[in-house]
């Protein structure tokens, strides 16, 4: 930096010199200190994270944090290639990121980490080495997540070959690798257990040990039928339940017991909403409001086939009650959406094909604002 | 800035218009062609002869009726081909295409071309008979490249006639 | 598809509009305020207090007479200072921009803020007193994270107040 | 390749199973070879590069080739962080790209490459390692040129010390650096000399020995006031001297000859020109048609520091007689623009905040075409 700071020096007296040879002067000014700012120690409630795998420029994506109440941009992460999005660390004390990166920007030698920044600087503080497999996918939550603990980074890879990256994240390094043959993704059920989804509708439950090493696996009978009605990959974590959508128009409860799993269903729909094709749909379009149990899922009208149409709706269930609360009309179509778990819950909704984020009160459902600006394919959201 | 337009346009209609301007081409019975449409002659491919018709440059050509990605006959390759200097990947995904011009339904390998940068140019997203990932074979939503040389560098997707339906008499 | 079209007018608006925009702003003799804007009440900087006023998240703002760039008001940091992350560039183009609150002509270093992707957000390009590179300090073409330790990855720009030219009397 | 192709095997034998379990059965037809295309032998005389620095995502730099004739695009280039442009070699024999990359994006190690693809595969097939420097500018076509033998590529370097590095193209290496204190860009005037401009309006010429080291070098005297009409840095080769424009529309033609370099000055605005306040300007905006010696100049109505607006117009000039022949009125506003060097040549026109490139008939001025959904900031034009 010393050179750097002489080198400044000069500039600065060239240009004095420069500038006023024409025999006006200029008095200085002690400038303003050279930093960047900092965020605060907690994070807001109101807080999200919007990832972006910038599908046009995949070696760039980035990961924006807004505050939907100021509707600021309070930062910016740059998260590689094929970016899928941020994971954030107990309390958000940590974001974790894996990440994709190329000695040649999309060729060469291909490196996977996952990346730790610290929460108030968005500093890269470490990164952990993982082998180059992690699943390359329209952003999925389901990619990535943490044990019930937050010990364990869990990652889905396919290769084609399927497996589970586990990285110790108080340690900062990989563990080891969980096969998971014809089952995929992430859905954690408890202090050190997740299952996976399997292409005949079965699931396949992990229990971890304290190495994070498969202590069991046991695959569960057909849970769903994924060839006339399949869930969506897209579910939602509901104590230790899980809930899902089919593309139909059913919730799917996936209840992991001692013995297995058990399924129940409802529907999101009425004979109304039928008639009327109303469907479930998007990238990210399940929501859960945690103390409330208030489920949110974004809806559109559509036919066969229509379970990744933007949702121009979003309907309101009450989960225990199993039925439908309230309606929101949204301003704009959106693929993704995500809840705040405080008291007076934001509802954030985007959509791929447009650099802005929408927010809504979660509660009244009233269009509060639109950020705009932010990204380029905005994909999915996290908060806190 | 209308090519802005056009790149918003083709993200919402292919993401939102999908069904129905599907329905549509359904109750046509043949496909939409575009104003800027080369109705094609039948070509040998391989040992077969398909009959069809329809621009290869636009998202409602019949072959791509579970295409997710940026066509490559936009990209410098053809509906079968990629483009110069990117790597074909082997493994894909299919879908099951109805050709109105010979009311057949074909198997339609969607294979990625990888090794460079996304190409950018028509996107299109139809996804009649994708599935989830955990059914990775009918699922639009995997980078396919991981199965090229040049691992997961996406850049556009060729759309290739693997198989017939036959008709059940 | 607002946004597109907002980035595209940004980006037409700055190349293209700059002139008559600045004419103006000369006319008004002072600075064009959208309806985002927040007054700006005389703040301490460093030892100096200058009265101004404007909104620091447009492209109008007084200070950004000779910026070319992403504003770093709008990407978490502020007219002064970088976004969380970010690293700032000690080396520096500067312009003379006219504060119309107290008439004077201030210098206006412009650090860029680096170590990161593009921040994307308030693109502005006015070149008022702009050279080509060949005159570097007073070139908003150069890329000065060049100066900074995350070396040339440009995120956005500062505007510090760093001289006042007197006034002959 | 092999596990690849058995497992697509796989694939397929999965897929006709599931797919037909139902009874139909799938007869298989031979599909169409798996392969990429290659261009033709000889580039077209109406191809053209359109260079894309990809502002808002500056890791992947782009160059896309397309056929003005046809409209369509031929192939693309992925090329690094902070692109400025192809290099064409000998009858674009091979395609010369200066590249950066950083080890994890936008952080980390930064390697500095020349990448040679082949013209017809547009793989790369070469990389020579250059120092880490290069200028990280606006794209500028003199940031990086050839000698006029195509042995040497000059490229500009700023850090902010001024060089240019030398890479031995046919060698395919890097073979050293010239200082160039105080002077940037490169500009070549002849077999195996250049000059750069200064920042006091003289000119620093070097004279390269077969080696590529500076066998001489020597400073003109002023040949431009920088201060009340400065060149700009856009300038094009006529035979074997230099014309550039200067912010308020004089053309200035630099000759080297014996002794040092001679300064020549012609208006390009008359007296109503003026008076409508029309200037040249933009990010390339001036082009020579080298056998008929015409020189097409962007030209917008516009004021003091106006000289990057965009055009709206292209007015054309014979050289030879210094006066203007033509105007062309574009259908969009352009920052960039070239034409071809055949006898039919083509006009190329890009706006930065437009996704397109324009093609209009470079002698009647007709507009011919629009190519769409090229890149998301197109800066700079090459053409054969």
């Amino acid at each position: 930096m010393t050179r750097l700071a002489s080198c400044a020096g000069v500039v600065g007296i060239t240009l004095l010199a420069s500038l006023f040879a024409g025999g006006s002067a200029a008095a200085e000014i002690t400038p303003d200190p050279l930093v960047a700012d900092q965020l605060p120690a907690q994070p807001g409630a109101h807080w999200v994270w919007v990832n972006d795998v910038v599908f046009h420029h995949m070696a760039d994506g980035k990961a924006f944090l807004l505050d939907g109440d100021s509707g600021r941009m309070l930062g910016m992460l740059s998260t590689g290639f094929s970016f899928n999005g941020v994971v954030l660390g107990k309390s958000g004390a940590e974001i974790l990121s894996p990440e994709t990166y190329f000695s040649r920007g999309t060729r060469g030698t291909r490196t996977d980490v996952v990346t730790f920044y610290a929460p108030r600087t968005l500093s890269p503080v470490a990164e952990v080495t993982i082998p180059p497999k992690r699943a390359s996918t329209i952003p999925q939550l389901a990619n990535s997540r943490l044990t019930d603990d937050f010990r364990f980074l869990l990652l889905y890879n396919y290769t084609p070959a399927q497996s589970v990256t586990v990285v110790d994240v108080p340690a900062r390094k990989f563990v080891g690798e969980i096969e998971t043959p014809g089952c995929a993704l992430v859905y954690p059920t408890g202090r050190r257990a997740f299952f996976s989804l399997c292409g005949d509708g079965a699931a396949l439950q992990v229990q971890l040990d304290d190495n994070g090493r498969a202590a069991s696996r046991s695959r569960t009978a057909q849970l769903f039928d994924p060839l006339t009605d399949p869930v969506t990959e897209k579910g939602v974590r509901d104590g230790n339940d899980w809930l899902f959508a089919t593309f139909a128009g059913n919730a799917v409860r996936l209840a992991p017991g001692a013995s297995g799993i058990t399924a129940a269903t409802w529907s999101l729909l009425d004979e109304a909403d039928r008639r009327d094709s109303w469907r479930p749909g998007g990238m990210q379009h399940l929501a859960l409001h945690a103390t409330t149990r208030r489920l949110y899922s974004l809806m559109h009208v559509g036919g066969a086939d229509s379970h990744k149409d933007p949702g121009t709706e979003v309907w309101v269930y009450d989960v225990a009650g199993k039925k439908r609360t309230q309606r929101i009309v949204l301003q704009e179509m959106a693929t993704s959406i995500a809840v705040t778990q405080d008291a007076k819950p934001l509802l954030f909704a985007i959509f791929i094909g447009a650099q802005k984020v929408d927010v809504y009160d979660a509660l009244s459902g009233k269009f509060l604002r639109s950020i705009g600006e932010i990204g380029f394919t905005p994909t999915t959201l996290v908060t806190y | 800035m209308q090519q802005f337009d056009s790149l918003v346009e083709r993200l919402s209609r292919s993401l939102a218009k999908t069904t129905s301007r599907r329905s549509v081409i359904r109750k046509l019975g043949v496909l939409l062609v575009g104003t800027a449409s080369l109705p094609l002659l039948p070509v040998a491919r391989g040992q077969a002869v398909v009959k069809e018709e329809g621009d290869p440059a636009t998202c409602e050509y019949w072959r791509y009726c579970a295409i997710d990605g940026f066509l490559c006959a936009c990209c410098g390759g053809s509906v079968t081909t990629c483009p110069p200097g990117t790597e074909p990947a082997p493994v894909t995904w299919v879908g099951t295409c109805r050709n109105a011009s010979d009311g057949n339904d074909y198997i339609v390998s969607y294979n990625d071309c990888c090794g460079k940068s996304s190409c950018g140019r028509c996107l299109c997203n139809r996804n009649e008979g994708d599935r989830p990932i955990y059914r990775p074979q009918q699922a639009n939503d995997l980078n396919w490249c991981i199965g090229s040389k040049a691992n997961i560098p996406y850049h556009c997707t060729v759309s290739r006639i693997v198989g017939v339906v036959e008709k059940k008499r």
